[in-house]
């Protein structure tokens, strides 16, 4: 399996809970991400869903390095990153690199597009020479379809769309394989959306790259990703090709996510099996026992609460599922 | 909230002793550096070697240490820290408790300071007000110059035109026309012990003068970002009055970075209390700080900047806990 | 397809406009200040009065402390313009000669405060843990001890107050409020996340810190800063005035106030009038400068 | 008692002045009250209200009246009868007897009690004895009760000027119940003069007196008499001009002083005070060691333009070492105090001229307002005799005076002094006998010291004064000190306020004050 | 309270708005003539990307645009035939909340961080009504109630951020409907949030619309979720509106080359392998609107009349129009694949 380029082993992080005045005493942990498992492949897309909360940003954070985790092993090409640290990590971190959520945060706002594209050469100079970077930094902008003459523009004076081009043209720069793109169309528009899928998709097909995409459009999702992971308080629930995942969901939970997205085909009104959540995800600090969707499932039982449902295939399941009664459901299409 | 109390006064601990120390040492360098104070009792004329040394007792120089510059004098320290913690604070040069001069002087300081306060906070929001209502008209640009002018301009140089024009001469002639002795009181040149409150205002406008440009621009600007807030706009769709929209909504949250930064101005009132008490004859902390450090009555100076300081840290606890109770998102623990 | 070009060459023609722009924040902001009318009265005021303080010879050739003391307190003519004080020194040249000890102490102190409060600050809210605990301790006993109070007790210990030794006061006074206000801002600029992408682009501490850090968390400080400095600058006449600041024979704004307010009402005024101006106009220019500044550095802004 | 006939009164006659009233009295905060350690002016002003002592000093030549003594006598000068007049008490009803005086003598003198008065009682025999930090002796071999109304003191060597400092207020007696506690006593002294506490001090706020009814000596018309603290003389001032004091008693803000000329004509009294300034020079160190480089600096100073211009042209210009209108002084004894820049120039050459290069380093202690006229001297030196000047005026009082002590000062330095009573010899003893309490010059002549045991031993106070004037003679010529000028009180008062009557010692005698009609 | 109110009129008729926001760095025209009416129990959707001008029409319509910078300049506001706009502020004010409400997009900085949500909901039963605390607090409960927050009661007193993102604007909405308005204008009300609360708080809203027959403005830029709820859209582009019809009508020919182009670029989540056709360029800045029509830079229909004349509003049938010159051609084409899907970049100037 050489093409694995990433592959993620019982990952977990707990963000401490504390308590006291002088010697402060752990009373708890937020589980973020609570033993996850994934693996990536050259050239392909993994989409990774979820309601806000669940972990995806840590998620992401965690396999690009900014966050240690509390255990679990992140392996880029054969090498744990986690225990990596000094040089060594920082070359490491060349090979996988993210794009982040909001446009608008994750330029600095008192840097010039230039500066800010150019920064990954300054903090690795042995990638280009001095000389070579101002031209190296065109090549990127010209690359994410923005003119080389805005260099020495500010973020503000860019619409949403070309902030996130800056942002994925920072996260080229260094020509990784990997990149982590962390909801990098939830704060754009519609046509500025597809902009940037477009030019993802692209830059996929022209340079290889392989991609972690996190959303919480399980739309855009779809049209992206050739395989889909659905979180829950800091699991996966369920995960396969997109196929599987959108025709035929097996987990109660990932069926009333995609229940949810509209469509936008008022010939489907009413048409279509919705179903309604009860209730409010509950707190990662300290989540439900056995089945963490139990308390909002209409299909909880006994067994739910005392029993942490594995993600395997099963019966009423051909790809794995994180629930005992997994079975399936069309929720997305009309139902007639 | 009970456990955040107890973390912030554990934290006081180190700071008060820090505090204590600095000062100390301070004064011991000072004393090394500038001569033994109780020299200075007797002025032009030698004093004799006993002469000196009883004033040397009194003044609580006779350690041999304070003759070694540069010696912390770490025994004196501890010696005053048992006696500070068994409620000793020591006696001034005239032999006076250090407790007794405080009580004498503070309850005065305390009004004085409250006054200025309310001042600040009355003056200052609403010139902020003023300013914020419409940034970049007229009043915004009196606002921003005259408090800048107040900034620059020396509290000596403000009190004593202060004293002046409504002392003595509005003061005055309040009294020539026999006008009721509340509002001679409030224009009185000194400090009145008939008008414990009235005489004091004046003195705690110029107190309030050196703190009011900070209220005043961080209410504007609070005010400002308010009012472009969502949630004034709510408010406006519910169909709410002007008056309600800024007073209750946008004006209750512009208020929190003010009542922050009433704990930084604190500071500034005790240090401006040196001068303005002086120009107006109030008998209070200021004074008796400048001048134990005029005299160099180690002493006073240590005990009642100690209790300053813990004055200091306990209004902060106050308005960090006022914090909380303004803006509900902020939790103690 | 007419339009298409139309709108490409509009493009580039505002492209062409970006490449003449250099490419430093600063650069810009300097190029936003020049275009402010009150940013240049205030720098024009600065210019003038550091002029005064570095070369006072350029703006007179009298020697402020050549004093007949025939001449004592003479109002404002034709060879004295600004008087003379009570010796019979000129006043103007006094003046003058006056602005490089408030100058220095304005400046100086404030730049020491705002580096060193910017040091703490940064330390303790990058870092955070123990660094935090123990700086921030440190700051609150420092913050605690009132200002002017903290001034006296620290320039009485010592033998000799010159200009530097009042910085020096000022200075260690000085910082804690800087320091909590940077560490304010670098607390909410940490975790911003331009802050996170450069780290994770594997930015070291060093670059977080004065590359991305500190400039979005120098807003505050500036403003406060200059402040702060008009404050410095009013505070050393009132060391002087309580008669433990600077002394003659040394000359400045704050002894010049501090000694010509007690003569305003005897038919002197202009002994106040003349440093007073003085100081307010230069303390004025500082703290509008520093607002337009502010402004300036922000690009969003402009 | 007597009293001679006010000299310097101002307003109405007595017969104008109204019975009753509360007269609002400027003053600083005292250090204390209690007669024995109101060493200060302040101290002193309220101290001189509340005791009546064995004499007083009349007007302004300070003629001695006997107030609570009857006679002072001495054969040798050395041996001191003191009768008092019977049948005085203390406000508590305590009689004011031998023993009050000694007792009060004692107590003043016993250095563990650390008065300030102590060192007037340094020529009283055994006074030694009651030094150290765990004194010999509690009591005086010096002081002998002879019978209730008589008492005897034993003199260390003879000096005729001793019933002269017997005005002073360390020499009031004292009751036994202050004796007891002397420090409750500060804050509410037990005295014998014409006013009585009214409660007790109130700190930095004011000290209230109410007429003694039951006084042996003139009355006073005052119902009360409230001294009113402040910190700030400018508030002071101002309370004046508002009319919420009645009287400063004593200085005014200088600046203020031509001001005040208009707006109080003659209820502003300018009274000579024997506070004099000089510049004292370390006779010790080279140049200085050549006294016509003394005498040329001195007569290179316009004293005259530096009073004008610093002190708006009030205080009187020294032309000798102790005030003229002072008991032994004069007003003509120094010649080169003269401002006559040539012959300045013309001594100066004489000497060698100034060491080149070198700048005459001016002392002064630190924040006390002297760093106008210090200039003001050196820029003097400069112009006329062209020795460039550096002010020292770094040093705080208490290691300014250390310095002094241990003569460790490089130039000329301020000294002032203040007598602590009204003989020429205070001025000259102290400051330039050999040994002297105050000598920080290092003058030493033996002729002088000579000269000054011969008025010691005069006969009469007069023969003294005379005698201890030819000691002040060698002065003017060796110049160890520039006598710069006297200082002057001024006296402020309100409309309705008279019989105001000052002397430099004594300040206000307010018994005598009142208002009118 | 209203100056004869008319009943056969519309319940809100705007018409031709028009509004400008004068700043230092000139003027920019963000409404340039807007008109929708609303019907009693009918839900009106206007469609529009960021910036378009949605935000900026619902706050005209409800009176709370900061004025400066901004300046209606022309137009009326007909709530059941009376022109608001032309109303003393006084009676202006009486009619926000009690007859016009309006529910904000981001809930959290639309409610006062530093008051309770009980207290925020019951505000105008005092202020409106003059009703005493304690019955404006039992009102305020009965409303929580109303929108389903879960035990009301206790959590009446609490702050908005201890509510989830869901429970914000469900007491959002609550705090709209107290005074039983007849039009809600809704901005958004659903962006912020996740798809299964998308999901709870517009199927609550369809509700409570049907009980009270009510009058709801939607404003969105989610085709999805107005397919899901609307009756009639209204698409904005560049301060204007440049397609107004009944809904099924637009997702199934749309008549405007904006609307037809946005419907392309939408991925489904119920198809896969589309392909999303991009518009390229970007929405013009509201400072520089292009002359003639505002969409011809970025329209692949665009000739020379496109960029003289502004087109006016065609009619399309009886209850449809398109302000698009050639919108026979844009009909009569198929929604789909008829396009080569572009693979041009845009290069277009930045923003301001
Ligand atoms: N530094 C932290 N300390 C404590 N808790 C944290 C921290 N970072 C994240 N969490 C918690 O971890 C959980 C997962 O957060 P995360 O940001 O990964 O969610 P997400 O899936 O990205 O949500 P969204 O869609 O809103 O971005 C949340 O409950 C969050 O509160
Ligand atoms: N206070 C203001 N000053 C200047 N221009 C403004 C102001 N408020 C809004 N605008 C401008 O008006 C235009 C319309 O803004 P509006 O908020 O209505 O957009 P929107 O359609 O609601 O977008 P979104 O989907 O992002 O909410 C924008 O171009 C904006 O720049
Ligand atoms: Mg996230
Ligand atoms: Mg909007």
């Amino acid at each position: 399996m050489s093409d694995v380029v990433l592959e993620v082993r019982d990952l977990t992080k707990h963000f401490p809970l504390t308590k006291g005045i002088v010697f402060k005493r752990q009373v708890g942990a937020v589980r973020a991400v609570d033993g996850v498992n994934l693996t990536l492949r050259r050239g392909e897309t993994l989409g990774v869903v979820g309601e806000s909360g669940c972990g995806k940003s840590t998620l992401a954070k965690l396999i690009i390095g900014l966050e240690k985790p509390t255990s679990g092993e992140i392996l880029v090409q054969g090498q744990n990153l986690a225990r990596m640290r000094g040089s060594a990590l920082r070359r490491a971190r060349r090979n996988i690199q993210l794009v982040m959520q909001d446009p608008y945060t994750s330029l600095n706002p008192r840097m010039t597009v230039g500066d800010i594209v150019g920064e990954p050469f300054q903090i690795h100079p042995e990638v280009a020479p001095r000389s070579d970077r101002r031209r190296r930094v065109g090549e990127l902008l010209e690359l994410v379809g923005l003119s080389p003459d805005h260099i020495n523009r500010y973020p503000h004076q860019f619409s949403g769309g070309q902030r996130q081009r800056i942002g994925i043209a920072r996260a080229l720069a260094l020509r990784p394989e990997i990149i982590v793109c962390d909801e990098p169309v939830s704060a754009l528009d519609l046509s500025i959306q597809a902009q940037v899928i477009n030019l993802l998709e692209r830059l996929q097909e022209e340079l290889g790259l392989s991609y972690i995409f996190i959303a919480h459009d399980l739309s855009v999702v779809r049209h992206i990703s050739d395989r889909v992971a659905v979180m829950y308080l800091g699991k996966i629930i369920e995960t396969g090709v997109d196929t599987e995942i959108y025709d035929h969901p097996t987990h109660p939970y990932a069926q009333a996510l995609l229940s949810a997205v509209p469509v936008p085909d008022p010939t489907l009104r009413g048409l279509r099996d919705q179903i309604i959540l009860e209730g409010d995800v509950p707190s990662p600090a300290n989540p439900p026992s056995g089945c963490r969707f139990r308390t909002r499932c209409w299909k909880a039982r006994e067994v739910c609460v005392e029993q942490e449902p594995a993600l395997v295939e099963r019966e009423g399941s051909a790809h794995p599922s994180a629930c005992h009664f997994a079975e399936e459901r069309d929720v997305v299409h009309a139902t007639d | 909230m009970g456990r955040y109390l107890a973390r912030r006064l554990l934290q006081f601990v180190p700071t008060l002793l820090g505090a204590l120390f600095i000062l100390h040492y301070l004064m011991t360098v000072g004393i090394q550096l500038n001569g033994d104070p109780a020299r200075a009792v007797f002025g032009d004329r030698t004093p004799s070697q006993s002469q000196l040394q009883a004033m040397q007792r009194v003044f609580g120089t006779d350690d041999p240490c304070f003759e070694q510059a540069g010696n912390p004098c770490l025994t004196v320290f501890v010696h005053r820290l048992e006696n500070m913690a068994q409620g000793d604070f020591g006696v001034d040069s005239r032999e006076r408790p250090v407790v007794t001069l405080i009580a004498e002087h503070a309850p005065i300081t305390a009004r004085l300071a409250l006054l200025a306060i309310l001042i600040e906070l009355l003056v200052g929001v609403t010139a902020g007000v003023l300013a914020g209502l419409r940034g970049g008209s007229f009043w915004d640009y009196v606002v921003k110059v005259s408090t800048t002018m107040l900034v620059a301009i020396p509290i000596f140089v403000v009190g004593a035109v202060t004293q002046l024009v409504l002392g003595v001469e509005f003061g005055s002639w309040l009294k020539g026309v026999g006008a009721p002795d509340l509002l001679t009181g409030l224009f009185s040149i000194a400090y009145r012990t008939d008008q414990p409150w009235a005489s004091l205002v004046m003195p705690a406008f110029v107190l309030a003068s050196l703190s009011l440009a900070t209220t005043a621009r961080l209410t504007r600007t609070s005010l400002m970002e308010n009012l472009r807030g969502d949630y004034v706009r709510t408010a406006t769709a519910k169909g709410l009055t002007r008056n309600r929209v800024v007073g209750v909504h946008a004006l209750r949250n512009s208020l929190i970075p003010v009542i922050t930064n009433l704990g930084i101005s604190f500071g500034n009132l005790l240090a401006g209390a040196v001068v303005t008490e002086g120009i107006f004859n109030i008998r209070g902390i200021g004074g008796l700080v400048f001048g134990a450090v005029a005299t160099g009555e180690a002493a006073t100076v240590v005990s009642v900047v100690t209790i300053l300081v813990l004055v200091y840290l306990l209004c902060n606890l106050i308005i960090d806990v006022l914090y909380a109770v303004l803006d509900p998102r902020i939790r103690l623990d | 397809m007419t339009e298409q070009v139309e709108s490409v060459i509009s493009a580039d023609r505002s492209a062409q406009a970006g490449i003449e722009r250099s490419a430093s924040l600063w650069a810009d902001a300097w190029r936003d200040l020049r275009r402010r009318p009150v940013a240049i009265a205030s720098a024009v005021v600065i210019v003038l009065v550091s002029s005064m303080a570095a070369f006072p010879w350029l703006w007179t050739r009298t020697d402020p402390r050549d004093c007949p003391i025939q001449l004592s307190k003479a109002t404002p003519s034709a060879a004295h313009i600004f008087g003379t004080n009570e010796l019979g020194c000129d006043y103007y040249a006094m003046t003058i000669y006056g602005a490089r000890a408030s100058i220095i102490v304005a400046l100086v102190s404030t730049s020491l405060v705002l580096l060193v409060g910017a040091l703490v600050g940064m330390a303790a809210g990058f870092y955070g843990g123990w660094v935090d605990s123990v700086l921030s301790r440190l700051a609150d006993i420092f913050f605690a001890l009132p200002f002017l109070l903290g001034a006296l007790v620290f320039l009485s210990m010592l033998r000799s107050h010159s200009v530097w030794t009042i910085v020096l006061a000022f200075a260690v006074l000085g910082w804690p409020p800087l320091a909590r206000i940077v560490r304010a801002s670098v607390l909410a600029t940490k975790n911003m996340d331009y802050v996170q992408a450069a780290r994770s682009l594997g930015a070291s501490d060093r670059r977080l810190l004065f590359r991305h850090i500190l400039p979005n968390a120098a807003a505050p400080a500036i403003v406060v800063a200059t402040i702060l400095l008009g404050t410095y600058v009013a505070s050393e006449a009132t060391l002087s005035y309580l008669g433990i600041g600077l002394q003659p024979p040394e000359i400045s704004w704050g002894i010049m106030i501090a000694q010509g307010q007690s003569y305003v009402t005897s038919g002197y005024p202009h002994l106040l009038l003349f440093p007073a101006a003085f100081l307010s106009a230069t303390v004025l220019a500082f703290i509008l400068l520093g607002d337009a500044l502010r402004d300036a550095l922000d690009p969003k802004l402009r | 008692a007597c009293g001679g006939t006010p000299q310097s009164s101002s307003g109405p006659e007595g017969g104008d002045i109204k019975d009753g009233g509360d007269l609002r009295v400027y003053i600083g905060e005292p250090r204390h009250i209690v007669a024995s350690n109101a060493g200060e002016s302040e101290g002193s002003t309220v101290a001189r209200a509340l005791y009546s002592g064995l004499i007083d000093y009349v007007g302004d030549d300070y003629k001695i009246v006997n107030v609570m003594a009857d006679s002072i006598k001495s054969t040798d000068n050395k041996v001191w009868t003191i009768k008092l007049k019977g049948g005085w008490a203390f406000h508590n009803g305590e009689a004011v007897n031998s023993d009050a005086y000694i007792r009060a003598w004692n107590a003043a003198a016993y250095a563990p009690n650390a008065q300030l008065g102590s060192h007037f009682f340094e020529r009283v025999d055994g006074y030694a004895d009651l030094q150290g930090k765990e004194p010999k002796a509690k009591e005086m071999s010096g002081l002998k009760k002879v019978d209730d109304t008589t008492f005897e003191v034993t003199l260390r060597q003879p000096f005729a000027g001793f019933p002269v400092m017997l005005g002073y207020v360390a020499f009031m007696p004292m009751a036994q119940a202050c004796a007891a506690d002397l420090k409750a006593c500060d804050e509410a002294p037990i005295g014998n003069g014409p006013f009585k506490m009214d409660g007790k001090w109130e700190h930095k706020q004011q000290v209230k007196l109410v007429r003694n009814n039951d006084y042996k000596g003139t009355k006073a018309h005052l119902d009360r008499l409230t001294f009113k603290i402040y910190d700030k003389i400018e508030t002071a001032y101002n309370d004046l001009l508002a009319g919420n004091i009645d009287i400063m008693p004593r200085r005014m803000p200088p600046a203020k002083v031509p001001e005040a000329r208009v707006k109080f004509g003659d209820r502003l009294l300018d009274k000579p005070s024997p506070s004099f300034t000089a510049v004292a020079i370390p006779t010790y160190l080279d140049p200085f060691k050549d006294k016509r480089i003394r005498q040329a600096m001195s007569m290179a100073i316009d004293r005259k333009a530096i009073v004008d211009a610093v002190y708006q042209g009030r205080y009187t210009p020294a032309k000798s070492f102790s005030p003229p209108g002072f008991p032994g002084g004069r007003d003509d004894t120094c010649k080169y105090c003269q401002f006559n820049p040539e012959k300045a120039k013309q001594l100066l050459a004489e000497a060698g001229g100034w060491p080149a290069g070198k700048k005459a380093e001016l002392w002064f202690n630190a924040g006390a307002g002297h760093d106008v006229w210090m200039q003001a001297v050196g820029d003097q030196l400069k112009r006329n005799l062209g020795i460039d000047y550096e002010l020292k005026g770094q040093l705080q009082q208490p290691e300014f005076l250390a310095t002094a002590d241990a003569k460790k000062l490089t130039g000329p330095y301020r000294s002032a002094w203040a007598p602590d009573y009204p003989l020429n010899e205070n001025y000259l003893t102290p400051l330039f006998g050999t040994g002297g309490s105050s000598n920080r010059t290092g003058y030493s002549n033996p002729e002088f010291d000579a000269r000054i045991v011969r008025g010691d031993n005069a006969k009469l106070l007069d023969e003294a004064g005379k005698l201890y004037g030819e000691a002040e003679d060698l002065l003017a010529e060796d110049m160890p000190s520039i006598p710069l000028w006297f200082d002057k009180a001024s006296v402020a008062f309100g409309e309705t306020v008279t019989g105001v009557e000052y002397n430099g010692v004594q300040g206000v005698n307010f018994a005598r004050v009142g208002f009118t009609k | 309270m209203l100056p004869e109110p008319d009943p056969d009129a519309d319940l809100l008729d705007v018409r031709d708005l028009r509004i400008e926001f004068r700043t230092r760095d000139g003027v920019s025209k963000a409404v340039n003539g807007v008109s929708f009416t609303v019907q009693p129990g009918q839900t009106r959707a206007i469609l529009g990307e960021s910036g378009c001008g949605k935000s900026v029409t619902a706050q005209a319509v409800m009176g709370i645009l900061d004025s400066p910078p901004a300046h209606v300049t022309g137009g009326e506001v007909r709530y059941r035939g009376v022109d608001v706009l032309t109303l003393p502020d006084e009676e202006r004010r009486r009619i926000r909340g009690n007859h016009i409400a309006m529910v904000f997009q981001d809930a959290l900085s639309a409610l006062n961080p530093v008051f309770t949500v009980g207290f925020q909901i019951g505000e105008q039963f005092r202020k409106h009504l003059g009703m005493s605390r304690t019955d404006a607090r039992r009102r305020a409960v009965e409303l929580m109630d109303q929108v389903r927050i879960p035990a009301a009661r206790q959590r009446v007193n609490d702050f908005p951020h201890q509510f989830s993102g869901g429970m914000r604007q469900r007491v959002m909405i609550a705090m709209a409907l107290a005074l039983d308005p007849d039009v809600l204008i809704a901005d958004e009300p659903t962006t912020a949030l996740d798809v299964t609360v998308q999901a709870q708080i517009m199927s609550l809203l369809g509700e409570l619309l049907r009980e009270r027959q009510m009058g709801l403005v939607l404003i969105t830029h989610d085709m999805g979720v107005v397919a899901d709820v609307a009756d009639h859209i209204s698409v904005m582009y560049a301060g204007r509106i440049v397609e107004e019809a009944p809904v099924r009508d637009i997702y199934a020919r749309p008549a405007h080359p904006y609307t037809k182009a946005l419907l392309e670029s939408i991925p489904r989540v119920d198809v896969k392998g589309q392909q999303l056709n991009v518009i390229k360029g970007l929405p013009p800045s509201p400072t520089r609107v292009p002359r003639g029509c505002a969409f011809h830079p970025r329209c692949r229909y665009a000739r020379d009349v496109c960029r003289q004349d502004p087109p006016p509003l065609y009619g399309v049938d009886s209850r449809r129009t398109s302000a698009c010159h050639f919108w026979e051609e844009v009909v009569s084409a198929r929604s789909e694949g008829s396009e080569p899907r572009s693979r041009e970049q845009d290069e277009g100037v930045g923003g301001e």
